[in-house]
């Protein structure tokens, strides 16, 4: 099975390649959606043989490398187009085809009847081929390809709706976002590739050949400056600090996308980075501590904004950059195959969320649409009460919702807890573990707030949608409901693949999984790791306490706020002015990048366009030109037309020429 | 022969004369003129020298030269003539039309 | 079949010929004679790629005498390598293109058109396969002729300024090239060498004075056709005063003499005075790179806009040329056809809408998508080529140049000059979404027709080449290989720095060239120089960290 | 006693000249009986002489014939440099006749005219004694004048003989005074011998005579070939003169100045060449630098090639600062293909200017490029030829003439000859712009391509292409030319 790795992201290219061309002719949405859907679910079900196959094998032989053909070979440099199949990229293409075989399905009833369905599902299969490519890639530049691909694919999604200047924007935001990332991505690739070769001769950038030399690598020094490098690619990608601020944009894309790309998949593939390039990092203090820094800090900084949106995908969005910030924290930590967990829990409820409200806003859009209403669809103030209108959608969403607040039980407890405890317990970064706990529990207590702040405003309460538009609300259809159905599920369980051994009920499975691919990390960490005195279970079954009880803490300020006394918040905001245009206005964030990057850029093209390039350059061109042209004007006036001049020239020169030989 | 020097320092001041008169002269004859005096200063030189240096060479040349003035009188005066004739002048600050 | 290579230069001299007897009025017959001729050229010339060997040598090498007189013997010697031999094939695979391309755009004159840019593709295909120095410089000169005209008859309202400009700033560079030219001559006359032909020259050893006066002449020369930044201003007048051909042919093909100069000329025959500007040149080309895609960003003309990102792509090759390793200079050959691809397929684009709206100003677009999906969809494929998304041609040959400059002294630029890969992506996105995106609410664009057959037909091989060779690049790269190995080793400038060399590294390039390196340089495998100086060149001492040392 | 000897007088070194001495004055006597009527006949009857006097010149190519107690010699570089005005005066001749008929001057006399100046070249060229090169720019230069100021109405016409006339004088008056004091200096007007004397002079460049009469003779011919700062005359003679006299000019008389010159200084002042050289590179820097850059601002099209003919003369120079093989082979092919180009392109000229010499602006020629595609051409690869531009013959020309100056090491004037080389594109270019890129309403219905005219353009038109791809048919010639010289 492993040798026909390369069939998964055929598949969904197939997908893309007839949507593509004939997807225009073949007209027919269940055709479309059902080959794309298909597709990609194929992709799927190659994947589960993969997992079953692994999982029969003995750990050390669950490592595979196809060949599918040489790519790019040019001196000592060798990349060829190769796949892995390793645990790791195992649990990726679950995650990528499993999750986007459920939203490709949700795709066919959610963009019924929009004008380029056929585009749609081949962006998305495309965009599962990317992904596939840049989770099964053996070397960094297969990755690369994928990794730019997504981006690609992002690009195309978001800017789905390109007749709006927004979407447009976003799209270009995005892509020009993650670009700068990528710039980190290649130099981190060039600075790593250079080092091996120059020093070791191993001229490669193929990651089992990485791995295998990965002990000739120092701790520090070149490989802080590789990682950093990687790092910035991966907060490109994974919206991370300071390179966030395009995720929220993103949701002017279809839902389906913001589910899938900019929730389950995408936006993963830089913590997916850091753990398939986990040797190198660890090999650098430095950098992780900064990844457990700036996990930590976006994770607290996204969270407070999302505490003031009210477009229903934006809170949404930045829950993700929170939430990524959790996992960000945990390979910080070293706890990668903690990220990694939640990486898939969160894949799993946070999917369900956006389909969920991707749900909602589909019903509001429809019953807005019936009374030719131009209310904002996506925005929470114009809903309410949609629990009974909706009961399948408000009973996953809310499931999902819980999840994600750390309710014991549900699969967002496991994983979150166990990145706090680790980012508390770890042996790396000292002092400052009890800081990066602290935010951690913080952000969580943030997300149960605003997540449920936000199940509050939708789906509780009175209904505050135009009373006409009321009866046309109705739950959305089996197509649309069964993909939320089986997310919903999978969050609610999802979490007992990887239950700590604390609680002792089943054995972590997932971290005796992915264990061959981090030993090697973990035995390098050990090296500088502080070996202290390690907390007790008490200190432990304290923290996870500690954390429920943060998390109902939320829940109840939420419920408190925007339930029982749903005058408070405008009370709040009235305290509070500043601080809440500050968080509503995501913190400037973007006007301060607009101030310091965008608009110096633009400024300093004008400048060198018209300044430098058309005054100076050109016009020392053309003042050379001129020059030789005002000479030209003396020179013929010098041709005064009268005998006498020119004859005294010529005994001038006589003069001259005799002169110089006689006084020489 | 030990004033050769003499001879030939007349016939440079004589050549210089020429040359400043041509230089300064507006009449068109007069300039014409000044020539005539630069090459009687080069016949000056030559027959100098030829005495000098004791071989014909010189005074031979000194024919062509006077012959070849002649010549070159006929045709500029013909020139002159017919530039009188459309211009009514024979002052050099005429012969301006073309210029620059 | 001795004689494949002058066949191929001189049919569209043939062409001419044929066009000559054809009545100015028949404008069909001549735009298809024209279209024949190319695509017979094309042809021919596969017949070349077929037939190549894929060694270091030149092939196809015919050499007769031509000029004899006083000191100079000038010869009709011609051949490629696998480095020409992409630039043969580049220039005879876009000819036919850009023939198609003026099918409906010029209606005036169409006789004078073909015959301008039958000349051209002549004078461009005897500069890359001369191997004489002075037949070079003939093609050299020749070419600006047409694209002269072409840019002076057919151009748009600023057309004199830009073509007088255009003749005149590349005859002031090629003029002191040829004085440059005559005085290697008569160097190597002292050393024995008796006519032009190239390749004795690099045997050639030139003391270092005069390597630098003879480099900087070449280079000048070079640098103003590539055009390297502050060299580069004619470039955008000419672009947008050029019809659609003249300016896809001056992208394609016309700007890569510049970079094909160094590779072929500048760099080995000057070795070591190359090596010293190495800095220098990184410099501009990284200069060239960020400043060319800062005023990319902000022009109000698609065409001005796509001829400033010429002149950053063209840094970028710049960049892996002077890396002085494989990858570099493979990186740098393959990214001067990429941009021949994008960048012709991009001046095509502009034409397109050129043609529909007689305007070519961003703000008259917006929301093209919604009215020529077709149109959109191909525009935006190879928006990313040129953007050099992987999986796309451009890709492959930015990476390789970065990767090579970054294993060479030029790390630090290569670390400016990756930055902008940002910069290409903000102004390629902005003005693709500028034009295509958005609402339709330009009236005059709603009734905007989408692409039709012919154009489609121009489109599609470049489009298609833009996904083989961003996938399967290796037939590329495998024939020019040997070649750039041996250039490698003409580059190398101290014997003691080969055998440093590590003999691992010769184990990892099998096939390297080894009998056919010159004799002046022989001494080395076949390894980049870049490499075995890295140990000792940390940051503080590479030239490239002081930027005093650069300037 | 005393027997005057006459001695034995090889004639074969002047055969050409004396046929043509003789034609010319039958041609005068013709003319003068026959004083009214059609006189183009002469005009094919000059023709016919020159191309036979061509094929006599042509017959005495190899052979080495020293007459007249060695004043004059019959050499290859002799022959060369005939060919060249006959080649001059043949396309001359071939393009007066419908100019003179359209201006309607009486042009009986202009042929004899053209054939004695062709004679006073040819006895610069082959000359080997000072007197017999001054006899020989003497017969140039009075025909010379008088065809300056050949059209008698034209007020134009006649200040430019005057000018000439004047200005011509002076500088023989220079000419002389240096050809007396090298006299002086040396006791000999033989070339040879001169050379030999200098030769055995232990310090020749401290001779102040020899010097000073180097250095006044240059000025003579400096003058002839218009090189600055005694080039002043030549913009202003050139507009004045009839057209197709300013080809001439252009072509022929710089020609022979640069015979005389390379034959005067390669063959008697050798030995001082390292003080000449030093001289002459400082007039082509300023000849060309002048020329182009002055050209550079011209409307008249008259005016702009007069300029581009003294940094045309700069470039020959720069040859002749060189003074190995090189430079002066690429005089000899230069000024051979500065014939065929620029009486081609002085023919363009004569064809789209209209009666009485209007018309003659750069601006006139707008539109022609399309109006007359074929005219529009020819010029187009005169002016690519002026500009040095390959494959044309002006190119190659340049090239030898500057790889003179690089082989002997004078690679900065090298440099000033391309940069001027480059900045006069703009002038030539500028013409072009007009002939191409600019539309004009007028339809060139005046323009009348006679067969002779038109067989003009063809010969420049070959002459000027044909060197330029396959220059070793004449370079070859030009490299014995200097050879055996």
């Amino acid at each position: 099975m492993f040798d026909k790795v390369w069939l998964i992201p055929l598949f969904p290219l197939i997908g893309f390649l007839i949507n593509g061309f004939f997807g225009k002719k073949i007209k027919n949405e269940a055709v479309i959606g059902g080959i794309g859907t298909l597709m990609i679910f194929l992709s799927f079900l190659v994947s589960c043989g993969i997992l079953m196959q692994m999982i029969g094998l003995p750990p050390e032989q669950r490592v595979f490398e196809k060949v599918l053909f040489p790519w790019i070979h040019s001196g000592s440099f060798k990349a060829d187009m190769a796949f892995l199949v390793d645990p790791l990229s195992a649990i990726m293409i679950m995650v990528v085809t499993g999750v986007g075989s459920l939203i490709h399905l949700y795709s066919i009833g959610y963009m019924h009847g929009e004008e380029g369905f056929y585009r749609f599902f081949a962006y998305l299969n495309l965009f599962c081929m990317s992904m596939l490519l840049l989770v099964l890639g053996s070397n960094m530049l297969v990755m690369f390809i994928g990794w730019e691909g997504v981006g690609l694919c992002s690009y195309l999604l978001i800017g789905y709706y390109f007749h709006k200047k927004s979407a447009g924007d976003a799209a270009k935001k995005a892509f020009v976002m993650n670009r700068v990332g990528d710039f980190g991505f290649l130099i981190g690739l060039f600075t790593l590739y250079w080092w091996f070769g120059s020093n070791h001769n191993i001229w490669t950038i193929n990651f089992m050949e990485i791995k295998a030399a990965s002990h000739l690598l120092p701790y520090g020094g070149v490989v802080t400056a590789a990682s950093l490098c990687f790092f910035l690619g991966a907060t490109g990608k994974s919206a991370q600090l300071p390179l966030f601020t395009w995720l929220p944009d993103a949701m002017e894309g279809p839902t389906p996308v913001s589910a899938l790309i900019h929730a389950a998949t995408m936006v993963t593939a830089g913590v997916y980075m850091i753990g398939r390039m986990s040797f190198v990092f660890v090999k650098s203090p430095e950098t992780m501590m900064i990844i457990a820094v700036v996990g930590a800090a976006t994770a607290i900084f996204a969270a407070t904004i999302g505490t003031a949106q009210n477009d229903i995908k934006r809170v949404l969005a930045y829950s993700t950059v929170s939430q990524l910030g959790f996992m960000f924290l945990a390979m910080g930590v070293g706890a990668f195959s903690a990220g990694i967990f939640h990486l898939m829990t969160h894949a799993f409820f946070k999917a369900c969320l956006f389909l969920g409200s991707g749900s909602v806003i589909h019903a509001m859009h429809y019953a807005l649409h019936k009374i030719h209403s131009h209310d904002d669809a996506q925005d929470m103030r114009n809903m309410g009460g949609l629990k009974s209108a909706m009961p399948i959608t408000f009973l996953t969403f809310l499931v999902s919702t819980i999840a994600i607040s750390g309710i014991p039980g549900f699969s967002g407890f496991f994983s979150k807890d166990e990145i706090l405890w680790m980012a508390f317990a770890n042996p790396y970064h000292g002092n400052l573990n009890i800081v990066l706990w602290g935010i951690g529990a913080i952000a969580a207590c943030f997300t149960a707030f605003y997540m449920f702040r936000l199940v509050f405003m939708t789906f509780f309460g009175e209904c505050r949608i135009n009373p006409k538009a009321k009866e046309y609300l109705h739950e959305s259809p089996l197509v649309i409901t069964i993909p939320l159905m089986v997310l919903g599920f999978l969050a609610v369980v999802g979490g007992y693949l990887g239950m700590p051994k604390l609680l002792g009920m089943l054995p972590n499975y997932f971290e005796h999984w992915l264990e061959p691919v981090f030993e090697l990390a973990n035995e390098y960490g050990s090296k500088y790791a502080h070996h202290g005195a390690h907390p007790s279970h008490a200190v432990e079954w304290g923290l996870m306490g500690l954390s429920v009880v943060i998390a109902l803490v939320g829940i109840t300020i939420a419920f408190t706020m925007y339930v029982k006394n749903t005058e408070l918040p405008g009370k709040f905001v009235a305290s509070f002015p500043a601080l809440h245009r500050a968080v509503f206005n995501k913190w400037y964030v973007d006007e301060i990048y607009d101030y310091v990057f965008v608009n110096p850029c633009k400024a300093a093209g004008q400048f060198l366009w018209k300044g430098f390039d058309v005054l100076v350059v050109d016009g020392v061109v053309n003042g050379v030109a001129n020059v030789v042209m005002g000479f030209s004007g003396i020179f013929r006036y010098i041709q005064s037309g009268y005998i006498y001049n020119y004859a005294f020239s010529m005994a001038l020169g006589v003069v001259v020429m005799l002169g110089y030989f006689i006084f020489k | 022969m030990e004033n050769l020097n003499s001879y030939l320092i007349v016939s440079a001041i004589l050549f210089s004369i020429g040359t400043i008169g041509v230089l300064t002269r507006k009449n068109v004859i007069v300039m014409f003129m000044c020539i005539e005096l630069m090459l009687n200063a080069v016949n000056l030189t030559f027959v100098a020298f030829s005495r000098y240096l004791g071989n014909l060479d010189g005074q031979v040349f000194v024919f062509f030269i006077m012959t070849v003035a002649a010549a070159e009188a006929a045709v500029g005066l013909a020139l002159i003539i017919a530039f009188f004739n459309n211009k009514e002048s024979i002052d050099v600050d005429d012969v301006n039309l073309m210029k620059w | 079949m001795s004689n494949v290579l002058s066949l191929t230069t001189f049919l569209p001299i043939l062409g001419v010929l044929l066009l000559l007897f054809i009545p100015k009025d028949s404008k069909g017959v001549l735009r298809n004679v024209t279209l024949a001729v190319t695509v017979v050229t094309f042809l021919v010339s596969l017949i070349m790629l077929a037939g190549f060997q894929t060694n270091a040598e030149f092939q196809f090498v015919e050499n007769v005498p031509w000029i004899a007189a006083g000191p100079f013997i000038m010869r009709y010697n011609i051949g490629i390598d696998g480095i020409s031999i992409w630039l043969v094939i580049l220039t005879t695979f876009i000819m036919p293109i850009a023939v198609l391309s003026t099918f409906t755009a010029v209606e005036e004159k169409v006789k004078e058109y073909m015959i301008c840019l039958l000349l051209l593709e002549t004078g461009m295909l005897g500069a890359f396969i001369s191997l004489d120095l002075f037949l070079f410089y003939i093609f050299w000169e020749v070419m600006l002729i047409p694209m002269y005209f072409m840019i002076g008859i057919w151009g748009g309202k600023n057309k004199i300024y830009a073509a007088v400009k255009f003749f005149i700033y590349t005859m002031v560079g090629s003029l002191l090239m040829l004085v440059a030219l005559v005085f290697l001559y008569f160097k190597g006359m002292e050393a024995g060498i008796h006519d032009f032909g190239l390749i004795q020259f690099y045997n050639l050893k030139l003391d270092m004075a005069t390597q630098i006066w003879l480099f900087l002449a070449f280079a000048f020369a070079f640098a103003i056709k590539v055009p390297m930044f502050p060299l580069h201003t004619w470039l955008p007048d000419a672009h947008t005063e050029a019809p659609t051909a003249g300016s896809v042919i001056l992208a394609a093909v016309l700007l890569k003499m510049g970079t094909y100069g160094y590779v072929r000329f500048a760099i080995p025959l000057f070795p070591e005075a190359a090596h010293k500007f190495a800095p220098l040149i990184a410099t501009l080309a990284v200069i060239g790179i960020i400043y060319a895609a800062l005023v990319a960003m902000v022009q109000e003309d698609v065409k001005k806009l796509v001829a400033y990102s010429s002149v950053a792509h063209l840094g970028f090759v710049m960049l892996g040329v002077f890396a002085f390793n494989t990858e570099g200079i493979t990186g740098g050959m393959l990214q001067m056809l990429n941009h021949g691809i994008s960048t012709g397929a991009l001046f095509l684009i502009v034409g397109f809408i050129y043609e529909r709206r007689h305007t070519r100003l961003i703000t008259d677009f917006g929301g093209l998508s919604k009215q020529m999906p077709v149109f959109a969809t191909i525009f935006m494929i190879v928006t990313f080529s040129s953007v050099g998304l992987p999986g796309t041609n451009g890709f492959v040959g930015e990476f390789l140049i970065l990767l090579g400059a970054f294993e060479s002294q030029l790390r630090w630029f290569t670390v400016v000059a990756t930055s902008g890969v940002i910069l290409s992506a903000v102004y390629m996105l902005w003005v693709f979404q500028r034009v295509m995106f958005g609402e339709l609410d330009n009236p005059k664009n709603q009734k905007l027709l989408d692409l039709n057959g012919r154009e489609i037909a121009i489109m599609v091989p470049l489009v298609v080449m833009i996904f083989v060779m961003g996938l399967y690049p290796k037939p590329f790269i495998d024939k020019m290989d040997p070649a750039i190995k041996k250039l490698v080793a003409q580059a190398r400038i101290t014997p003691a720095n080969a055998q440093m060399m590590p003999a691992v590294n010769q184990m990892q390039m099998p096939g390297a060239p080894q009998g056919q390196m010159p004799a002046g340089h022989q001494g080395g495998g076949e390894m980049p120089t870049g490499h075995p100086g890295m140990e000792n060149s940390s940051p503080q001492t590479s030239p490239a960290v002081n930027p005093h040392n650069a300037k | 006693m005393d027997m005057i000897l006459i001695p034995a007088v090889n004639m074969t070194p002047i055969l050409p000249e004396i046929f043509l001495s003789v034609l010319a004055m039958a041609l005068l006597l013709i003319n003068v009986f026959n004083p009214g009527g059609q006189k183009s006949y002469l005009a094919y009857v000059s023709f016919i002489g020159i191309v036979a006097t061509a094929i006599l010149v042509g017959a005495g190519w190899g052979s080495h014939i020293e007459s007249f107690s060695g004043s004059v010699v019959l050499d290859n570089f002799a022959t060369f440099f005939k060919m060249i005005f006959l080649v001059a005066a043949g396309l001359a001749v071939l393009i007066s006749d419908s100019y003179m008929e359209r201006e309607g001057c009486n042009h009986g006399e202009l042929y004899p005219l053209i054939l004695f100046t062709v004679v006073g070249m040819m006895l610069m060229a082959s000359g080997t004694d000072l007197m017999t090169i001054f006899l020989g720019l003497e017969v140039m230069s009075i025909a010379l004048y008088v065809l300056a100021g050949f059209n008698r109405a034209n007020k134009k016409s006649n200040e430019a003989g005057l000018k000439y006339f004047l200005l011509g004088s002076f500088s023989t008056g220079f000419m002389l005074y240096g050809m007396a004091l090298i006299y002086g200096a040396t006791g000999t007007t033989r070339l040879y011998k001169i050379a030999a004397i200098v030769g055995q002079m232990t310090l020749p460049s401290a001779n102040i005579l020899l010097v000073a009469g180097m250095l006044l003779m240059m000025t003579g011919f400096a003058f002839k070939v218009a090189a600055a700062p005694f080039h002043m005359w030549t913009p202003d003679v050139y507009e004045g003169a009839p057209t197709p006299m300013t080809a001439f000019m252009s072509a022929g008389p710089k020609a022979a100045g640069f015979a005389a010159l390379l034959r005067i200084f390669l063959v008697a002042l050798p030995t001082l060449q390292v003080e000449w050289s030093q001289v002459l590179w400082v007039l082509a820097a300023l000849t060309m630098t002048v020329g182009n850059i002055t050209a550079l601002r011209q409307d008249n099209i008259k005016r702009v090639l007069a300029y581009s003919s003294i940094a045309h003369a700069g470039y020959a120079l720069v040859g002749f600062t060189a003074g190995n093989g090189t430079g002066t082979a690429g005089i000899l092919f230069y000024m051979l293909s500065y014939a065929f180009m620029n009486i081609g392109a002085f023919a363009i000229v004569i064809l789209v200017s209209k009666k009485g010499e209007t018309n003659g602006n750069v601006s006139d020629f707008a539109g022609l490029g399309f109006k007359r595609p074929i005219l529009a051409l020819a010029m187009t690869l005169f002016l690519f030829s002026l500009a040095g531009v390959p494959p044309a013959a002006g190119f190659i020309g340049k090239f030898y003439l500057f790889s003179g100056a690089i082989q002997k090491g004078y690679i900065w004037l090298a440099v000033i000859g391309v940069l001027n080389s480059a900045a006069s594109v703009y002038y030539y270019l500028r013409i072009m712009v007009y002939m191409y890129f600019k539309e004009s309403t007028e339809d060139f219905a005046w323009v009348q391509l006679t067969a002779p005219v038109a067989l003009a353009l063809i010969i420049a038109a070959a002459g000027t292409l044909i060197p330029g791809i396959v220059p070793s048919i004449i370079l070859q010639y030009a490299q014995m030319a200097v050879k055996l010289m």
